[in-house]
């Protein structure tokens, strides 16, 4: 790990994140990922958009745009779209990638563009203080929801294979050997992939809803993660309360940037 | 082979833009800038370039300011309610230094107003549209081949200062159709973007040259370096010191503000001997000319000082109008926009009427003449 | 400088018979500018194209004082011909316009879509026919060139059949 | 073996301290990563694996 | 009908749509629904987004607003929780609804507030003049995809549930009565509600894409449309090509509005 | 009973909002605006009244123009990225008339910027960031009792004008924490909007009063009536001719300027006998009273003009201001903003002298002193 | 039974032509909404249900 | 005048501390501002919480003569204590501060975490013992204000327990 920090971040430890938070974790996963896939360093961009796990970008030695509130998905897009030979990776927050940017979320994954999106679920807004995010649990403390959240948490697996994405995983940052397995697959896959990993806030999230310390929250993850190999076993009853891990969709589908070659094709067959 | 064709406004815009090397367009459809969208569609893929229409303007804009980044020179096109949404992002691209240009046909606002109708009310928002200071560049041409050719200068300052160029047409110059001379597009210089001269271990990504614009390095190509919305410092890493603040606002700032006299365009139709100038930009400096050669048949010395950049604004040059005419009068298709820069820059040596419309018609030669006669 | 502003309903072809009008003017050698309405009228209600053609450098864009006005509808007409001088010349199609303002002088009542569609079965090149009578009554352009500028528009396989509704209009107008 | 730990990267977190499952680690007074004894070490990189400040490695030698 | 058009039209008729348009079919089929379910037309508001569909607000006599390009759903969001007793009924097009509204439609949904959006689902957005929307098929002509589109659809329908709707219906301009039926089960559902109408555009989708003329292409309605009770029995091959009409999906949940009484329950007891 | 608290200026807002009426709050969080919504969330449901958050800025407004479409006061609060995101509607709620209040607390831009540093960049923004012509009313607190005050006074003009209010904070002002008495609630008047005196089968949405502004009815109560961003005519339906654009679009304006001397609101501190006068506003003011007051007693003759409501830009108060002293300075957060208006107000008369500060630190009172002292 | 047509509305799309089944209706001349032959009606209503532009009306007596 | 700035790192309760003494200063029926650092570094890095208080309305919310710089961890000193006069009171924490700016003549060093932990068993009321440092040393509020601001704030069932922290300051100090 020691030589991966050296190759793959930029000399600007430590990071801002709080004691405990997840993000490093879920960051060095990626990192591994990369590695582990031999990814030309030069050839690899990373994109976020705004957030504490946006912040990611900024320590990480690639070509990397650290975008607007939302937006990772349309820039990712113009340029894997300009440049099909770069590898595209997104970094997002819950809040980033689901609610102010949720409408890119959908489309990009309709258009089965070949982006790797990470997408770091800690739960609630970090980095403006706490504010309850689309997959907060119903029921939680926010600052915005000081009687508790009404509304309920998207299914973003779900929500990402409906939308037509034709990778769909998800990780925590308690099993991080794990999650550098399912981005890494996510990588290789040619299509738009989602990588939901599960990460600790525990100085927001965990402070207003009692979760206790990172590592209290780390054995949450843990506990309540159930790989969707065994899920399959277990009962509906037994799953009440758990989440899968894992792989947890991959079809095939055209991939946008390489049909769009044939569009090219055609049209200058036409023009000649 | 030079061709002679009859286009729109904003067909000569789309073609401006190929001619200039554009390769990328990313945007979402909205009357009356749809055509150039549909142009590039049907282009781009014949000239190896991309085309998307993406789910909405901020989108579009997104996605453009991505595939500038790879190298691509690129376009988005778009009218007052998209002009709106894409705010945040050409703030993006001003501090991120990330060349792209945008081209809104505007109508009549605010809101969804008339969009088939022509207006010049967005005149203004282009200058401050974005929240936080900005330094802007914005291009009016008043007629088809001016359509072309300022496409392509909005390409060369675009990529030369490092900034968002923003092509102000209105409906009026982007649906009429009159006759281009089109160059063989092999005979057109392209625009250039300054690439780094050092290597990336000593490349810094945010370190301006002495004209104040860094030099810029596509992604790709090994020289691994931040883009951020933050404030940042020369290595392009968020730094939020007031010492770094200021210099990057300053840098901003001056990069254009030095140039000014170079990115200054203005045409003076028949003013040197004028007693009134009529300052004007456009599709409503077509009324002009009209106006003026009536009006110089009936023998009233009237002239016109035409916008071409209106911004920055050509604070001097209209100050030193100001010391030679005996009134300005300022007709645009809006409340009274640009009249607000006249005056200011007119410094109360002379008189400076606003004739504004805001009916949703253009100005007639005979109602701008009218209003001259009037004075 | 002549202007012209071709009218009628969203469907009648009139904004491409504009065009073609503008760029026979240019094979001429002439400037020529077009332009029209936009927006859901020019779907469905009334729509017009204007066009505008003079030896010298054209301004102004839109027609201010029209010397030919070509309303293939009723609505047209009424929305259309207000600012047409009482010399000016005002082309109908009886086919859909039934009655004219009384002042005007000179107005060529002509069957087209009526004749178009007995003579070549479709009144899609109703547009064309009124072209032709166009340039049969104003001469604003040649008919050579008229005749290059649509053929260059219209599709293959279209040629001969576009090139007799030329016909027809220029044959109409000489009535 | 050898654990190395960054002082300058520690937040104090506790995260390997808890997932340790040999009771090597500790925190210090200043609530920073220290090493409690190091001999007990199985080299699981467990500790290293969840730190999310890179304040710990361990080799295997 | 005519008594209904007395009732519940503005004499604002003729409507601007093109010859065989199926928008207003579609419209009639709202009102009928509103009629047979007895709405208090003074407690009902209809708001439409921008585009040729959302013109039909404009035509029809309760509180109406013509919000902006996709924001139908915020401002009905607005409407409905601020006065919970009003029924709001959005109208939608498939650009407005689902592209630059997308972020609006799934949130809207994951809320399940009590809305009920009827999507017209043209294809295409005829306002701008037939560029392609999320909602056109691939390989399909538009002004913007002169060499045929590249991307998928959405099934809107999946995506809506995926997202939280509770109810979720597809009818047809062609079988009129059955959009009655599921647009008013769509009303009375406590909870969000998407209906997508499938109606023609014969000018810009239809010419483009050769379909024939608004008789053809309600004609193709009728040819592709299988009702969800007839699909049970056809087998995947039969089903190839065609599409379910009837309710897709319905569940029940929380609606919001009235469950943020709770909170202000909760919120007056801890303030006492 | 009036109470004595220690509040922060965004708190002060939020409880300006409960006293004046306000039952609905829809935004999206962004530093350093988040406190007020934060505080709605808690406070609204205390009184009977809704928070939602909402996925994104422009959801957040729209919800807003939805609930006041309903008859409440409604609220919405951010800061310079999603003030740019907001821009469409508020052009929306301009040309429906529809009332709305919106927060803005500046932040360092452009674009991120600097999330959590005072500035006051989005001023001009605040007059022009919607496309299209519209008029603006903004107002700008200096303290935090004003805050509350001035927010009460945001629901006065919205309800009467029937139009989108601003209110400008900045990241000083939002974010410090003073004495405030506030009265009790009860006390005070709330604004009420002004309803339809005829019944529904007269009643034309958009019929204006001798004072231009339309009587509005809630929905719900049986006018049925349309609201439409298109231009329109007195029923509420659109009309894009000439006659009915340029008369809403006049009619939009004129209820703003006809009472502008009802809305101008502005203090003078040590004015009377000044020889500069120091222009400036929020955050900013609070460094020239201090300022004043080390150069009057060095015997410097020094007064603020402090601009309260700062749009519609009082022109006629600056122009008399300028025939009385010898020079103007107008200290802002921001690259020189609200100078130009000063400068155009001021026609050539007195020189007037920005002073920007674009760092992201407060401009201190020894800095505008030694500004001062230098000129 | 009575047909009745608005002719202002009418817009000539030819959908009440197509669906009845009973060849009651046609287009006249100028492509507006004309009744051929109202005695073969049977009021099913299906032009009805399917004009856009709310043009024709039947009842049953 | 008395400007105060309170400096540590984010999580030490120092924007609290800011806020009760400002509050303490109201129930004294002074004026008082309180301004703080916000961001990312509020949390992990320094920050600072800043009070002025005064008999007279305050104008500018910032303080630019601090006469008193709390600094309960060494960047906090390194940050903060730039402009403090040489005769104004630095009070560090020394539990974390372990080098000061040595042109100044009034430095206060206090174990105060060590203390606090040691006699209360929780890091958690330093701020409070800080507090009580700050009144006992600069009296910018009487004791009695501070302890009704300070109960003010803290949560129900903690009274006592904040109660000796404060003294635990002053006692603190006044050695
Ligand atoms: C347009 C815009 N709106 C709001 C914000 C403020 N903002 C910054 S980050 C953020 C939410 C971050 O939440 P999430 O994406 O979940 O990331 P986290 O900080 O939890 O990692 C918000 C609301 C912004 N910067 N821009
Ligand atoms: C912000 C914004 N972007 C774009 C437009 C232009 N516009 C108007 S309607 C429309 C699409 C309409 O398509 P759809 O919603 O499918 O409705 P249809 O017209 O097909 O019924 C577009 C792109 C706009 N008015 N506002
Ligand atoms: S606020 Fe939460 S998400 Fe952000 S850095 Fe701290 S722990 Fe991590
Ligand atoms: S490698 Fe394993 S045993 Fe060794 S210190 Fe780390 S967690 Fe403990
Ligand atoms: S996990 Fe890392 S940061 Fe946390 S205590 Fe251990 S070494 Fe320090
Ligand atoms: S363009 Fe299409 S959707 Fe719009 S009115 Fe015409 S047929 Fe209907």
């Amino acid at each position: 790990m020691e030589k991966l920090i050296e190759k793959y971040y930029r000399p600007r430890l430590p990071h801002i994140w709080c004691p405990g938070c997840g993000n490093g974790i879920v960051t060095s996963s990626i990192i591994k990922a990369i590695d582990k896939l031999g990814l030309d360093q030069d050839k690899t961009v990373i994109v976020s958009g705004i957030g504490c796990s946006s912040r990611a970008s900024g320590y990480l030695n690639f070509d990397t745009v650290h975008s607007l509130h939302g937006r990772a998905l349309p820039v990712a897009t113009g340029i894997k779209l300009a440049d099909p030979e770069l590898n595209v990776i997104v970094i997002t927050g819950d809040g980033d990638g689901t609610a102010i940017g949720g409408n890119h979320f959908i489309h990009t994954a309709r258009r089965n563009i070949n982006l790797t999106v990470i997408l770091f679920n800690n739960n609630i807004y970090g980095m403006t203080g706490g504010q309850y995010s689309p997959l907060t649990p119903t029921d939680s403390k926010a600052t915005t929801a000081p009687y508790g959240t009404l509304e309920r948490a998207f299914d973003i697996a779900e929500l990402a294979k409906a939308a037509g994405a034709t990778y769909v995983a998800r990780g925590t940052a308690f099993h991080a050997n794990m999650l550098v397995d399912v981005i890494a697959k996510g990588i290789s896959h040619d299509g738009f992939s989602l990588i939901e990993a599960v990460t600790q806030c525990p100085i927001y999230f965990g402070r207003q809803n009692k979760k206790g310390d990172a590592s209290t929250m780390l054995k949450t993850q843990r506990d309540h993660a159930v790989t969707v190999e065994a899920a399959k076993k277990l009962s509906p009853e037994q799953l009440e309360g758990k989440f899968k891990i894992g792989v947890l969709h991959q079809s095939e589908a055209p991939e946008y940037t390489k049909q769009y070659q044939g569009i090219i094709d055609r049209a200058q067959k036409g023009a000649k | 082979m030079a061709k002679v064709l009859l286009l729109q406004g904003n067909q000569a815009c789309a073609e401006g833009a190929i001619a200039a090397g554009v390769t990328f367009f990313a945007g979402y459809p909205i009357t009356p800038s749809t055509e150039i969208a549909e142009i590039m569609a049907k282009r781009l893929p014949e000239v190896g370039g991309k085309f998307i229409q993406m789910e909405d303007e901020i989108a579009g804009i997104g996605a453009i300011v991505g595939a500038s980044l790879t190298g691509k020179k690129v376009l988005t096109a778009t009218s007052g309610p998209g002009f709106s949404l894409k705010q945040e992002f050409i703030g993006y691209a001003t501090i991120a230094e990330v060349p792209i240009v945008i081209a809104n046909v505007q109508r009549v606002g605010p809101s969804t107003g008339q969009p088939t109708a022509p207006a010049q009310g967005d005149m203004m928002q282009a200058r401050w549209g974005t929240h936080g200071d900005h330094p802007v560049i914005a291009l009016t041409p008043a007629s088809v081949p001016e359509c072309f050719t300022l496409t392509i200068k909005a390409y060369e300052l675009s990529e030369k200062y490092r900034m968002p160029v923003l092509l102000m047409l209105d409906e009026i110059i982007g649906h009429m159709r009159e006759k281009i001379e089109i160059p063989d597009y092999d005979t057109i210089e392209k625009p250039v973007r300054k690439g780094p001269r050092v290597g990336p271990s000593e490349f810094k990504a945010y370190e301006p040259d002495s004209d104040g614009v860094p030099p810029m390095a596509d992604f790709g190509t090994g020289y691994r370096y931040h883009v951020t919305g933050l404030v940042h410092d020369e290595t392009g890493f968020p730094n939020g010191s007031a010492a770094a603040t200021e210099k990057l606002l300053k840098r901003l700032h001056d990069k254009v503000e030095r140039d000014i006299d170079k990115i200054t365009m203005y045409e003076e139709y028949k003013l040197d001997d004028a007693e009134i100038a009529i300052v004007t930009y456009g599709g409503t400096a077509r009324s002009a000319y009209a106006a003026i050669d009536m009006a110089r048949e009936e023998g009233i010395k009237v002239g016109m000082f035409r916008l071409i950049s209106v911004w920055p604004f050509p604070e001097k040059e209209i100050a030193q109008l100001a010391e030679k005419v005996k009134v300005i009068v300022v007709p645009e298709l809006n409340y009274g926009q640009m009249v607000g820069e006249v005056k200011k820059a007119a410094e109360g040596k002379v008189p400076v009427k606003p004739m504004s419309k805001y009916d949703s018609e253009p100005i007639s030669p005979k109602e701008l003449l009218a209003f001259v006669k009037n004075l | 400088m002549i202007e012209m502003r071709l009218s009628g309903s969203g469907g009648q072809g009139l904004i491409l018979a504009g065009i073609i009008l503008a760029e026979a003017a240019l094979l001429d050698g002439k400037m020529a500018i077009q332009s029209q309405s936009y927006g859901p009228e020019a779907r469905g209600g009334a729509s017009k194209s204007e066009v505008i053609i003079s030896e010298k450098a054209i301004h102004y864009p839109k027609v201010t004082n029209p010397n030919l006005v070509l309303a293939m509808t009723q609505e047209a007409v009424d929305k259309y011909s207000k600012d047409l001088p009482a010399d000016g010349i005002l082309m109908i199609d009886t086919t859909f316009v039934k009655s004219v303002p009384e002042h005007l002088k000179n107005v060529y009542h002509l069957p087209i879509t009526e004749k178009v569609t007995a003579e070549l079965g479709k009144a899609l090149f109703a547009n064309i026919v009124a072209l032709g009578a166009i340039v049969a009554t104003t001469k604003a352009v040649s008919v050579e060139s008229i005749t290059t500028a649509i053929l260059h528009r219209v599709p293959k396989g279209t040629e001969d059949i576009n090139k007799r509704a030329l016909e027809l209009g220029i044959a109409l107008a000489a009535k | 073996m050898a654990i190395k730990t960054i002082g300058k990267h520690c937040k104090g977190c506790g995260v390997c301290v808890t997932f340790c499952p040999k009771q090597v680690l500790g925190l210090d007074a200043l609530g920073k990563i220290t090493i409690v004894d190091e001999s007990k070490c199985i080299t699981c990189k467990q500790c290293e694996m969840r730190c999310p400040d890179y304040a710990i490695f361990v080799e295997k030698k």
